[in-house]
């Protein structure tokens, strides 16, 4: 499909960009050299911090302040892009590069109309006049598949869902039929069925109008979704690049195959045997309504989020709860270490009831059930040191400073962070402030462990680290664990059991084989189905 | 419509809390040292014990608190806010009569400090780092800085003394006798100074709100869209990026607009302003409680009717309270 | 890189904390340059600056010296500044606070009451405070720090709200630590610094405030503040400008260095915010 | 026998007002300032300084009075005294009427006396109850029956005192709340025109009034500019004329009066002699202790208040009694500034160092200053002083409460010491809750007695004797601090002619105004 004898739509040749003084490396991207051409989809892939979407910002005159190219040249249709003045980028931007970002949520302007900021596109590059304008953003919003054009043109972005917002993203940067796209993590913010949509759209697009692509992400499963070829990077430098299917088949440098390794496979382990057969936690019939009060525009609202929810869960066994956003299966977890209280049903613990404790009693029951969360960087409270914010909960409990101190210490040995109990949180990076949480949710040796999202902040390598610790620590104390997570992925590769939600309502539950394996309900086929890169991991298995 | 009955919902709200503030006043007055009836007879010049009692008889003061408080709080319920002891007057009537010059000034002073507050910050944060947005800052703070009075002080001094330029006290000229287009005229050379002087202060914190909002409004991800389209800078900073900055400067003007009324009393005291901030102020040298009350009831009145206002505007400006379910 | 190294990364703070301690300086030294009381008649009235040794900036409407009244001033005006700031946050942070971690009713009264407070015109209320318990140091403090204590309690309150589902003190929750404990050792450290900025900026404005009060004849009669040599020169302003003037410029000086220190603060202690606006 | 006295009295009201050679002019009107806004207009029912300013000009008494304080014809042509000095009768003019035309008459005077005064008026009331009865002879003539002589009789026309009010208006409704309040109808020289709350007070000239001539100017406009600095201004850039007294700030007195086409004058006050005084609480405190209150005499630097803070204008007393006031004793020991006896005094009576609290009189700038001023005076003599502030409300409530050690006040003389200086001093004046009468709380039995034999005692010899005796105990009791005699002083532009012409001169003197233009 790549004629690589053609001479390429955009040519990037020892491109270096330097950071602001004061960051922690010199240079974002350093000698970064490739090619995209027409008609082919290029994803540029790397974890945080490895420079992927520098050079696109660099192309696109949009690099953040303080940071500047310092070499190299971005060749596109006879001129070097990085010389360009503003004033002559601006009229390259829109017209004949477009762009898309990761966040459909603010990317746009909040208080203009849908219609209007597509409008502004003809408008910036002189082209039509305001009827024409309007008739063409309505075009363009049926060709990007929104629901409704007509109403949706009128709309205000916050009236539409992340996924109708990046159409939208995606009719303004195709408005002037630009040559090249840029697409900056446009999927990683959606769930995942949306996902697996706007990847179509875009691939449909492309197709269709022969344009190239250039298209970042962090996710091997998108790349082997999408891409014609593939460039690696890693600390601003490229690793590999290639064909996608040479690279993602025979990956050949040792960075991309740990990537590729890291993304957890769809080889699903079977279950363990659970040590008893009483259940440790047992959820029956649970109903969570949360209501808003209405303010002076806006009425009073009421959402189900949790409606005759039963499930139990028996001591040694880990149950994943996947779901989409919505789905409710964040406020099960709240729910279950009672940081919400249920309105109706039962919740016990080891057959005490869990639901109706208050005040002080649930207070000295709390210890029991511990939670670990999924944003590291506001799990720990940025004034305290790890070895304190560990040993805070026994000395809350009765334990002795010193005692619980020491205990602390040995903590963060377990999960690989010896010695650092006097360090303060900004000293550790995510993957490592994740191992302080856990530490601190087992310093209360809980009977059971609700793991919220705990690895979905993380990068793919980092993630594959953690939750090998989860594994090491499980089959060492035999925890039980409630593992909630959005990527199927990784619950496939942890969970014995697993509870499907969706808006609320369990939609199917079983042993992890049996749900991925052998899906009864057409939600569940539909999740599994929009997992990027399935198809291609699949066909490897 | 649904802005009617959340309106109506609203004033509702708004005379709890004005009744409210009846008690409350109406309480801290009476902690006051001092009685009325003794001020009313020392500025008589001689007193006796029957010229006190007629006194106190006359305006109610020889009732317990209790029915003094229920007779004022029925009252205003009819809109009757009594009777002014040293005035001699009804306090509405003295009231009104004073109302329009106050909404006169403060509203120049807040059309001017907020106009030319968000037109000095657009400039100043279009000018980040370069010496004339530093200079607008500079100013800004210095205006901020400043005591009110001290500037009113200064301004008569240079202005209506030395050059001679303006008058330097009043609301007209006495005695001209202008109407029509003329009368216009004069009370607006009148209000050069005083509204100037209010709007200052106002004017500098606007400027930095405006300045601070539009650097926050121009790190949003949607300016980098606007970029991306190939949109002009100006086109940005105005539709985009001011537009989305305007949102917390209609909430703090809508707080500031409130308290106006509180700094108009220092600057109608210097300029002679006859409005309602310089009557408070004597009304309560003077234990004139009735007045007193009354111009609270209508300052408290004005603030919430400011904040509805801004309720109001702010919806009109952003969709998500308008539109939003 | 260090609070005081990004302190005075912004030059402005710097000349503000360096015009501020000078000030503080005036004030520490007041009583021994000046020993005498900066009430006492000394010389002839409405001698001009520079005239006569010993009175730089010479003497006001009785003969007072006024550099005498300015030292001295110093200390009165940083002290209800100081003092008034402080009773507002004592009345301000825990309203805020509690208002904020409870939420529900609690919140709802006690913001009605924050608001009841805003309702009534800040300076108007001040007036009638110190009137009706008489102007001395403690009715201005008092009144100064009633006026300005609502905007401490709703920055506390949006604080904790954003702070109080913060993931840390969720975990706080979950080990059983008690409200209180969660309230002071975890969310209120985090919550210092914004409270740090408003805070010397309140001391401006209560410098302010201190000085209009005095300016309108309701200031303390025993103590020489900045106010009431404006006040009380406000009348000679045309005879003998310097009166107003020298005091005038000491609160502008004070309140413009206070709010460039708080500035300065503000970035030292918000580290992110300062690179985005620089 | 009785004393046509008035002949005289006119020859020497002439002698005042007939200053100028230039014949008087008609035309113009004049504009000058009142401070603070008065609470109304109708005087008797109000009386505070700034209602007689204004509403002098439109009311009138029966009498007014030279800058001596000799009687003159106002209303009443002339009147005689019955030789047992207890039947006063006066004979009024029949050619006046009310500003609404209706004719002025005898029963108008009864009316004001008996009636609207006795229940309005309590300085009226002061003398009413020396009066038997009142009694309209015929139209145009008025008898008074007193009950024994009194000594200052007739010395209380004056129109802020026994104003005259018009019966057909006022009878049989309550006063207070009469539609004419706002409208204020009088026999004067000017009539009301308007009233802009906050702004401007009008009246126009009395183009029916009985004098021939008179008045000269078309109108008055009384400004109402609540600021210090913006009434000079005002004077400076000649949007007004007259300055009145407490306009503007003493300070600024020496400035204007250098400005061009500027006079001065302190006349016009004379009546009043408003006398300024330091309440000493005699009932508890180092106060109670006479050397203590005589070491605060000796301690206060009283030149250097009147020098620096009164511009040299007024008179430093020897002792109660005024310079203006009638029987003052010549002979007595002054009250020198002198720290060293004060100290000793203090030693002697062995002063703690407890401190004393001050109140100033919250009227203005001039009076905080001097109270800083007594403040560092008695701080230098060893005393511990501590001010405390208070507006209007507070220090009214203080002083009716004797919540006080020193407190700064001034009172009006009233032209006889039986009107205004005795009442300070009679123990009977004893009451709580009025700042102006015995409010120091000193009781001294022979000085009520001297007081009150004096006021009623006949002839004037008799009374002079009396006076003289009780102003030697006063001098040696110190009750209060005797500060100043306060000059008023009046600024205007020269070519503006007669602008003073009797003792109350500041309240009724534009009646004979005229501009030299």
């Amino acid at each position: 499909m790549t004629d690589s004898q053609a001479t390429p739509l955009l040519s990037l040749r020892n491109v270096s960009i330097a950071l602001p003084k004061g960051a922690d490396r010199a240079l974002a991207v350093e000698d970064v050299s490739y090619d995209v051409f027409r008609g082919e989809i290029l994803c540029v892939v790397g974890e945080s911090g490895s420079g992927k979407s520098m050079a696109a910002n660099a192309v696109m005159g949009l690099l953040p302040k303080g940071v500047y190219t310092s070499g190299g040249e971005a060749i596109f249709d006879g001129q070097d892009l990085l010389q360009l003045s503003e004033k002559q980028h601006r009229t390259l931007r829109g017209l004949r590069i477009g762009m898309i970002f990761q966040e459909p949520m603010t990317a746009l302007n909040p208080l203009m109309r849908v219609g209007a900021q597509i409008a502004e596109v003809f408008e910036a590059h002189g082209q039509f006049n305001g009827r024409e304008r309007q008739q063409k953003a309505l075009a363009l919003l049926t060709e990007v598949g929104i629901p409704d054009p007509d109403k949706a043109i009128r709309a205000y972005p916050f009236q539409l869902s992340g996924g109708q917002r990046q159409r939208v993203m995606i009719a303004m940067a195709l408005a002037l039929e630009p040559e090249l796209l840029i697409a900056d993590e446009p999927t990683t913010a959606l769930d995942v069925t949306t996902q697996a949509q706007i990847l179509e759209l875009i691939r449909d697009l492309q197709q269709r109008r022969g344009m190239a692509v250039m298209f970042i992400t962090h996710d091997f499963g998108v790349v082997a979704e999408i891409a014609n070829r593939v460039c690696v990077m890693r600390y601003g430098q490229i690793v590999e690049l290639g064909e996608a299917e040479a690279v993602l088949k025979h990956p050949s440098h040792d960075y991309t195959r740990a990537l590729i390794e890291a993304i957890p496979s769809d080889v699903i382990p079977e279950a363990r045997g659970a040590e008893t057969d009483t259940p440790l936690l047992e959820v029956v019939g649970l109903n969570k309504v949360f209501r808003s009060k209405g303010g002076l525009f806006k009425p009073a609202r009421e959402v189900h989020a949790l409606q005759d929810v039963s499930f139990s869960l028996v001591k040694g066994e880990t149950i994943g709860i996947v779901g989409e956003s919505g789905s409710g299966k964040s406020t099960l977890g709240r729910c279950v270490v009672r940081l919400e209280r249920p309105d109706s049903g039962t919740l016990s613990l080891s057959g005490t009831d869990f639901m109706h404790l208050q005040g002080e009693a649930l207070r000295r029951e709390r210890h029991r059930v511990q939670m670990i969360f999924q944003d590291p960087y506001a799990s720990l409270n940025p004034r305290h040191r790890v070895g304190y914010a560990i040993a805070q909960g026994p000395i809350a409990n009765g334990t002795s400073k010193g005692q619980a101190m020491a205990k602390a210490k040995e903590l963060l040995a377990l999960v690989g962070l010896d010695g650092t109990d006097d360090r303060y949180p900004h000293e550790f990076s995510g993957g490592q402030r994740q191992r302080i949480g856990i530490a601190r949710a087992l310093a209360m040796q809980p009977e059971l462990i609700v793991a919220d999202e705990a690895v979905s902040a993380l990068d793919v390598s980092i993630q594959a680290q953690i939750l090998e610790l989860l594994e090491e620590l499980k089959q060492k104390l035999s925890l039980s664990l409630l593992f909630i997570t959005h990527d199927l992925r990784v619950a496939a590769q942890i969970c014995d059991h697993i509870v499907v939600m969706q808006h609320g309502r369990i939609v199917e539950q079983g042993p992890a084989r049996e749900v991925f394996l052998a899906p009864r309900e057409a939600y569940t086929r539909e999740l599994l189905d929009a997992i990027p890169g399935r198809e291609h991991e699949l066909a490897d298995a | 419509m649904l802005y009617v009955r959340l309106i109506t919902m609203r004033l509702l709200k708004a005379v709890v809390v004005l009744f409210m503030i009846i008690i409350f006043n109406f309480v801290l007055i009476q902690l006051a040292p001092g009685d009325p009836a003794a001020i009313l007879a020392g500025e008589a010049g001689a007193t006796d014990e029957e010229f006190l009692r007629q006194l106190r008889e006359r305006f109610g003061l020889d009732q317990p608190l209790y029915v003094q408080l229920w007779r004022y709080v029925s009252g205003v319920a009819m809109l009757d806010f009594g009777f002014s002891y040293r005035q001699q007057m009804p306090v509405l009537d003295l009231i009104l009569a004073r109302l329009p010059a106050t909404l006169l000034l403060t509203g120049t002073a807040f059309v001017l400090s907020l106009f030319l507050g968000i037109v000095a910050g657009s400039l100043a944060a279009a000018r980040v780092k370069k010496p004339s947005g530093s200079i607008i800052m500079a100013l800004a703070l210095l205006f901020y800085a400043t005591p009110l009075f001290w500037v009113a002080l200064m301004s008569v001094v240079l202005f209506s003394v030395y050059l001679d330029l303006l008058p330097a006290y009043g609301m007209y000229t006495v005695g001209a006798g202008h109407t029509g287009l003329a009368l216009v005229l004069d009370v607006g050379k009148h209000l050069i100074l005083p509204a100037t002087t209010l709007a200052l202060f106002f004017m500098a914190i606007y400027t930095r709100m405006t300045r601070a909002s539009m650097l926050d409004a121009s790190q949003q991800d949607f300016v980098k869209t606007a970029r991306a389209k190939g949109l002009k800078n100006s086109v940005i900073q105005r539709r985009h990026i001011l537009r989305n900055a305007l949102l917390p400067i209609i909430t703090l003007a809508g707080l500031q607009a409130g308290q106006m009324v509180g700094g108009a009393i220092l600057t109608e005291t210097v300029f002679a302003w006859p409005g309602i901030g310089r009557l408070m102020f004597e009304a309560l040298q003077q234990r004139d409680y009735n007045l007193l009350l009354g111009i609270f009831f209508f300052s408290a009145a004005l603030v919430i009717l400011f904040n509805i206002i801004t309720d109001l505007v702010y919806g009109l400006a952003d969709p998500r309270i308008k539109e939003g379910s | 890189m260090s609070f005081f190294a990004r302190f005075a990364q912004n030059r402005g703070a710097l000349i503000g904390l360096i015009i501020l301690l000078t000030i503080i300086a005036m004030a520490i030294l007041a009583p021994l340059l000046f020993p005498e009381s900066p009430w006492r008649m000394v010389q002839r009235p409405f001698l001009p600056p520079m005239e006569v040794d010993g009175f730089p900036l010479g003497t006001d409407t009785m003969g007072r010296n006024v550099a005498a009244g300015l030292m001295h001033g110093a200390w009165v005006s940083l002290l209800i500044g100081l003092v008034s700031t402080t009773v507002a946050l004592a009345i301000g942070v825990p309203l805020g606070a509690i208002a904020g971690y409870y939420g529900g009713l609690i919140d709802d009264a006690l913001m009605r009451f924050t608001e009841f407070f805003q309702t009534i015109p800040n300076f108007a209320l001040a007036i009638v405070l110190v009137a009706i318990m008489q102007p001395s140091i403690t009715s201005i403090v008092l009144a100064i720090a009633i006026v300005s204590w609502p905007p401490v309690a709703r920055l506390v309150r949006a604080e904790f709200l954003s702070l109080r589902n913060r993931e840390y003190v969720e975990a706080a929750r979950l080990v059983g630590q008690s409200n209180t404990t969660i309230i002071l050792r975890q969310i209120l450290p985090n919550t210092l610094s914004p409270i740090i900025v408003l805070a010397s900026l309140m001391v401006a404005t209560a410098i302010l405030l201190e000085s209009a009060l005095s300016f309108l004849g309701l200031g303390d009669p025993n103590v020489m503040s900045w106010g009431y040599m404006i006040g009380a020169a406000r009348t000679v302003i045309r005879q003998a400008w310097w009166l107003s003037f020298f005091p005038g410029v000491a609160i502008l000086l004070t309140v413009l260095a206070l709010n460039l220190v708080g500035e300065g603060l503000d970035d030292a202690l918000n580290p992110k915010l300062a690179r985005e606006r620089s | 026998m009785k004393t046509p006295l008035a002949l005289a009295i006119a020859a020497a009201a002439l002698s005042v007002s007939t200053v100028h050679a230039d014949e008087p002019r008609h035309g113009g009107t004049i504009d000058t300032i009142i401070q603070p806004e008065p609470p109304g207009l109708v005087l008797g029912m109000i009386q505070n300084a700034p209602t007689r300013t204004v509403a002098g000009n439109i009311y009138e008494g029966l009498l007014r009075y030279t800058t001596d304080l000799e009687p003159m014809p106002q209303l009443a042509t002339d009147w005689e005294v019955s030789e047992d000095g207890r039947t006063w009768t006066f004979h009024l003019r029949d050619d006046v009427s009310w500003h609404d035309g209706e004719p002025f008459t005898a029963e108008d005077v009864v009316f004001s006396a008996d009636v609207f005064h006795r229940e309005l008026n309590p300085s009226a009331r002061a003398v009413l109850q020396h009066i038997e009865s009142i009694e309209a002879v015929d139209d145009y003539t008025v008898e008074f029956t007193l009950d024994e002589p009194f000594g200052p009789f007739l010395i209380s026309f004056e129109a802020g005192t026994f104003t005259m009010i018009p019966k057909h208006l006022y009878e049989g409704t309550d006063f207070r709340d009469n539609e004419h309040n706002n409208h204020p109808i009088g026999t004067g020289p000017f009539k009301f025109d308007s009233w802009d709350r906050g702004t401007v007070i009008q009246l126009v000239r009395n183009d029916d009034y009985y004098e021939d001539d008179l008045p000269y100017l078309d109108g008055i406009n009384w400004h109402i500019i609540p600021d210090g600095a913006s009434r000079a201004v005002a004077y400076e850039n000649g949007t007004v004329d007259v300055l009145p007294y407490g306009t503007v700030e003493n300070f600024d007195i020496p400035r204007l009066a250098e400005l061009d086409n500027t006079c001065m004058t302190e006349a016009g006050h004379e009546y009043f002699s408003p006398f300024a005084m330091l309440w000493m609480n005699n009932r508890e405190g180092p106060t109670a202790d006479k050397r203590f209150r005589q070491a605060v005499m000796h301690a206060m630097d009283r030149e250097f208040a009147r020098d620096v803070l009164w511009n040299g204008l007024g008179n430093v007393p020897l002792g109660a009694f005024g310079s203006n006031a009638r029987f003052q004793n010549p002979d007595l020991e002054p009250y020198d500034h002198d720290p060293e006896r004060a100290r000793e005094l203090l030693d002697e009576m062995g002063y703690d160092g407890e401190e004393v609290r001050l109140l100033p009189l919250p009227y203005g700038e001039t009076w905080t200053r001097w109270a800083e001023a007594v403040q560092q005076n008695l701080r230098e003599v060893g005393i511990e002083v501590r001010t405390e502030a208070t507006d209007v409300g507070g220090w009214n409530q203080r002083l009716g409460d004797w919540d006080y050690d020193l407190a700064f006040t001034y009172l009006f003389q009233y032209g006889d010491p039986a009107l205004g200086i005795s009442r300070t001093y009679l123990s009977t004046n004893i009451e709580r809750g009025s700042p102006w009468n015995n409010v120091e709380g000193y009781e001294n039995e022979r000085v009520d007695e001297l007081f009150n034999e004096a006021a009623t005692a006949f002839p004037d010899e008799e009374r002079e004797a009396l006076y003289h005796e009780v102003q030697e105990i006063l001098q040696e009791d110190v009750p209060v601090g005797w500060l100043l005699e306060l000059g008023f002083p009046t600024l205007y532009r020269c070519d503006v002619q007669d602008l003073v012409t009797s003792g109350v001169g500041v309240n009724d003197g534009f009646k004979d105004t005229w501009l030299d233009r």
